[in-house]
């Protein structure tokens, strides 16, 4: 029983932060949202080298042989960055369910992959920064040609409906509920990272930012919201762990909808709490914060909806509800 | 008690009905934080003026109806369960007027208010300045002194000025005497927004628009006759604006009442996927009910002679944080879909824009801390902190 | 249009008030809830004399001919003192279903009647302090035999199970549902009279108790959380006088419902902060206030739960909800 | 990263899980703050010591097994849900034994501790003072010293002394010094409860229980021997226990596991007349897992050398509004039975007797408030209120 990253998870961290800091940061998002994808892009082939795009897939199949305590620590820095890019569908969804010769090409960094998966996941994410968009089926994948992009909340998002095209492949269910899993895992990493990331901004802005003649953060009722943000992550982070190491086992299901809902509730109070303790600040399009803001109103009903996942537990808990 | 209304207010409100059915546009305007859309919002004014819809409460002679209280809730809440667009005059009509009303000179209300009715004069309001968030009071901008031209010299920043990328007119505090603090030595200008020495940079914001702006004074000239009460009074002027902001006129229940009744609505179309959703939007009904029948309230309050006073803080706490849980309930309601950006044929409507603005709620108009301060300070009379704060 | 209490109303709770407090004000709670009877029966006297029992039934039927507002107003007066006993069952669920011999007999004080509603209300309160008990079906009345009483949260409340005896007589499905809504009604005016009294306590509290050498009342912590408390009783307030005026009306039972969702919202608020405000002092026995928090408690899911009306409220806003 | 247990480690599970099975009452006792569920409690400590239960985490010397703090927290898992009675001897053996280990002498070791596990000594602690609160450092209670009988003599009050009715021992800080402040010159005590001079006045509660009193102290004799730690040292001894007392030994995990599959259960009974309750239900099981995890992590971070620190405020928090919670979601569960008090036989159970006792969560050790402060000023960096104001 050790429930701690391990000092490799440690160091897998930062060398992230380096290289997503080298790259610029959150200003990689920010001409993403402009439609000038090349920074991110850039930056997404230096994730490749790193081996982001198999870091829990078998080194037979030519992956890092990592964990889903991995999976899940790599995508809580692109949360906590803000990096945009369809990460979860190239990295965590598709890798086990394309065929060789496709998985080469995201293993590598050469192919951007994106997908839809047709009732949980409506829209495909940066369908036109991709090179190939997938329906992910119950049982099956087909290559699919995307309609036009439509804005999101969060602007480095753009989501396109799917058709399928040319023939499916069979999959095994499991396969793909386990892939869908690994997704919804990955999301909620992001969005821890970025409810971190939102309390951090709004930590230090309360040192700074005074009203009244004195730092804001001496005030004890933003005091007692940053508390309650603090003890939101702190109780979310271990679902997640905890949900990384059930993957695929007979719990997998419940504790990655745990912590899809967990996160999420943490992510969203912490980004309310960051523009209250901003103000107006906060709310402008200059200003970092409403990166997070948006991306974590966006990641909330990306990968199964609160609602979809509160079901499943309950499901899961008490076969007979519904 | 009763909320019977007389037969005259019934017909007053059937009136409104059947001329918002009319004349409302069936397709809603584009944002009036876009050009084109300040110009549309400014052509609605103009007709609700043929109407003489602007502004019932007012006089005849500036384009009201001399409507009442009542009248004026009926009318809001007609005009807001019609699907009209959201007022464009609003800083003229709902924060700048009821000043002009009780410390205008006769000259600046000729001038001014029944321009404000039909959409050719659009104010922008310049309250804040960089750094000084809730603190109001802390005016750095200054007004210096011009004898020869008989008027002053406007110095200094503002920001988050609403609607003053496209506004005709704005208006403001400017610090008149250096040596005083705080409250006092301001004085309460009305300035045209293409002025000389006046700059506006837009501020784009979270949600994409850019309706609020920065502005920048460089010895922007203002005559005597553009000064709103007496020089050095400017706080206390500013102040019936204040409470009027979080009072009855920011948000008409109406508003709300539309809103759950879209929310409600659009449970019905979603039911099937979310029955758990049921208490969320009974809720979001329950309490626009609470707000309607509340501001019968504070409508007989006044109509006996009373005040709301810190009141205003209950209900801004109250409205701002109904709107956020009812866009939140919609949100959950549409699934990813939500996630959208409104626009025609989009699946989730216009709920995610709402939703954003609906977030800033709690910080404009006096974040909700403050407010909160103040109920606790004025209407519970609890102790101030012994720590400098002030409650606004 | 004037929705505001009239000087009378106002008069009425003053009266109210004087002839509570004469009689020992909460001490008539305490010795209720230790089994003496007496001085809680003196009370009702009192206020039978008033003319409480008859206060919102036509003259011509021996009452006092006024209204559901009038109802409202003596009730949160109720709440607010904690006085105890079955005045709900005997001033706003009985009198117009009861027969003239009994009616009479509830109106002048001399019998304390009691009931059960099967399906809202399974347990009639204290019906070994009255002298008749009811159990009221939906579109009968019948003279009950009550069970041996069962320890309330409230200790002023003994609750028992009712048996039927003798024959049922008929009533209208419409009487007996605005005779229910009546006595929810008359609750949730209990309930908002209880969360103002709390609110009262808790402020004074504040004020006057100190730690860490400053009085509570100027941490923003605990201003906040009453400010909260302000606010939601507020808003409640208008919902109970609109029901008041509804009762009977078309939009009637959706507007109690919502009056009682929302008071007692707002009153188990007022109970959390209250005992947060005094901490461990208030949840002693000696101290008063536990006399509303256990009141607003059992209040809460007595005469329909939150759930009960929310889903009622539910069921007319879109028929097709459950 | 793994939560694999060792084979020992389960082997150690399933020994606590048979033997809890055999022995646990089928019956609940009566509660622990009556004369009878006093004694019914201290007989069932006394069976524990007998399986050798007690204390699983001390060295065997003392009745314990010398076991981890893995097996700890199994056990205390296996514990709860396992259905068995709360421990009466919780006052000794989570809050003062970790100081007797650590700062007491081996005379007081052998003394107290093994009669600690067995249920003949059971001990009250005497911390708040009346008119003190969360500020345990204003402490006014006095120990002056008598050198003639080698002691120190104690006077002043205490109040919410759990468990002081039935008690045999109690301990506290008091003032041994009567001309520092605060946290200085304090000295921490062990006193019988029988003692001369100390009077004992049970305090009736909202629940109405009677296991908090007020102790009253007049010249009360305690000799050198039962000074734990310097004199003067009282405050450093005592934050061990405060530490401990909001951190891992207050709350195990097993207590809000068990309880939520209470809930399940209680839903799976109702979920017909309340399908809605379903979310609320699920969160209660979900934040009842993130504390169960959340555990294992803070047990990792001992095991590699790191200390709690300003965590268990997280903690103390995070519970004390889950346990509040959920037996929310089970009152709405049930109805209009949730009134009812519990008893055999009756509808609703115990949850309104465990409600009771929920809210009283955020108040004791510590106000949640305080917690926050804690939170925001040592784990955030948040400065600290200019106000004079201690976050603890």
């Amino acid at each position: 029983m050790k429930f701690a990253l391990s000092e490799e998870q440690q160091s897998l961290a930062e060398a992230l932060d380096e290289i997503i800091e080298s790259a610029g940061g959150t200003k990689v998002a920010r001409t993403w949202a402009e439609g000038n994808t090349e920074p991110g892009l850039a930056l997404w082939s230096q994730l490749a080298e790193l081996g982001l795009f198999g870091l829990c897939l078998a080194e037979d199949d030519g992956g890092m042989g990592g964990t889903a305590v991995d999976l899940a620590v790599a995508f809580e820095r692109l949360g906590y960055h803000a990096v945009p890019g369809p990460y979860i569908e190239s990295a965590a969804l598709l890798p086990e369910l394309v065929d060789p010769s496709v998985r080469s090409g995201i293993l590598d960094g050469s192919l951007v992959a994106t997908a839809a998966v047709p009732g949980l996941v409506p829209y495909a994410l940066d369908a036109a920064a991709g090179s190939r968009c997938f329906v992910v089926g119950p049982d099956s994948l087909s290559d699919a040609s995307a309609g036009p992009g439509a804005a999101s909340v969060d602007r480095t998002r753009k989501l396109s409906e799917l058709t399928a095209v040319g023939s499916e492949t069979a999959l095994q269910t499991a396969a793909v509920d386990l892939a869908v899993d690994r997704a919804t895992l990955a999301c909620s990493a992001m969005l821890l990272g970025a409810g971190e990331r939102l309390l951090e901004e709004a930590v230090s802005y309360a040192k700074i930012r005074e009203q009244f003649g004195r730092a804001i953060g001496e005030y004890q009722a933003l005091k007692h919201q940053l508390a309650d943000v603090r003890i939101a992550l702190t109780f979310a982070r271990p679902l997640l762990y905890g949900a990384a190491l059930d993957l695929g086992g007979p719990d997998g299901a419940r504790s990655v909808s745990a912590a899809k809902v967990a996160t999420g509730d943490a992510a969203n109070l912490a980004a309310r709490v960051a523009l209250q303790v901003h103000g107006a600040i906060g709310y402008t399009e200059e200003h970092d914060l409403g990166l997070w803001i948006t991306r974590v109103r966006a990641l909330l009903g990306a990968w199964g909806t609160p609602r979809h996942h509160r079901s499943r537990i309950a499901s899961l808990l008490l076969p007979a509800a519904r | 008690m009763n909320l019977d209304l007389t037969e005259e207010q019934q017909a007053f409100a059937a009136e409104a009905r059947a001329w918002l059915a009319e004349n409302v546009p069936s397709a809603p305007l584009p944002s009036m934080d876009t050009e084109a859309g300040f110009a549309a919002h400014r052509e609605w004014e103009a007709k609700l003026a043929e109407g003489r819809w602007s502004a019932v409460a007012w006089p005849e002679e500036f384009g009201g109806r001399s409507a009442g209280l009542v009248e004026w809730v009926l009318f809001e809440e007609e005009y807001y369960r019609s699907g009209a667009p959201t007022r464009v005059a609003q800083n003229g009509i709902s924060l700048l007027a009821p000043i002009l009303f009780e410390h205008g000179t006769d000259d600046q209300r000729n001038r001014y208010l029944n321009a404000m009715t039909d959409g050719s004069l659009i104010w922008a309001q310049a309250w804040s300045e960089p750094g000084a968030g809730s603190d109001l009071a802390s005016i750095r901008s200054t007004a210096r002194r011009d004898d020869e031209r008989g008027g002053w010299l406007l110095n200094g920043q503002k920001t988050w000025s609403s609607r003053a990328v496209w506004a005709d007119r704005g208006f403001g505090l400017f610090r008149s005497d250096p040596a005083a603090q705080r409250h006092r030595g301001l004085t309460y200008f009305l300035f045209p927004m293409d002025a000389p020495g006046l700059t506006v940079r837009p501020i784009a914001q979270l949600d994409g628009s850019t309706g609020f702006a920065e502005l920048f004074f460089e010895d922007v000239f203002v005559p005597d006759a553009d000064v709103l009460g007496a020089p050095g009074d400017g706080w206390r002027v500013a102040m019936s604006t204040a409470g009027n902001e979080r009072g009855l006129s920011l948000r008409a229940p109406g508003r709300f009442c539309a809103a759950a009744d879209r929310l409600i609505d659009l449970w019905g179309t979603h039911q099937q996927e979310d029955p758990f959703a049921q208490d969320a939007v009974v809720d979001a009904w329950i309490k626009s009910e609470a707000y309607r029948l509340y501001t019968w309230g504070t409508v007989s309050t006044l109509q006996d002679g009373g005040d709301i006073g810190a009141e205003g803080s209950v209900n801004k706490v109250f409205w701002s944080e109904l709107d956020i849980a009812l866009h939140e309930t919609a949100l959950d309601l549409l699934g990813p879909a939500a996630e959208l950006r409104g626009g025609p044929g989009v699946a989730g409507g216009r709920w995610m824009d709402d939703y954003l603005f609906s977030i800033s709620g709690p910080i404009y108009a006096g974040t909700n801390e403050i407010q909160r301060n103040i109920i606790a300070e004025r209407l519970l009379g609890l102790p101030r902190g012994g720590d400098g704060r002030r409650a606004s």
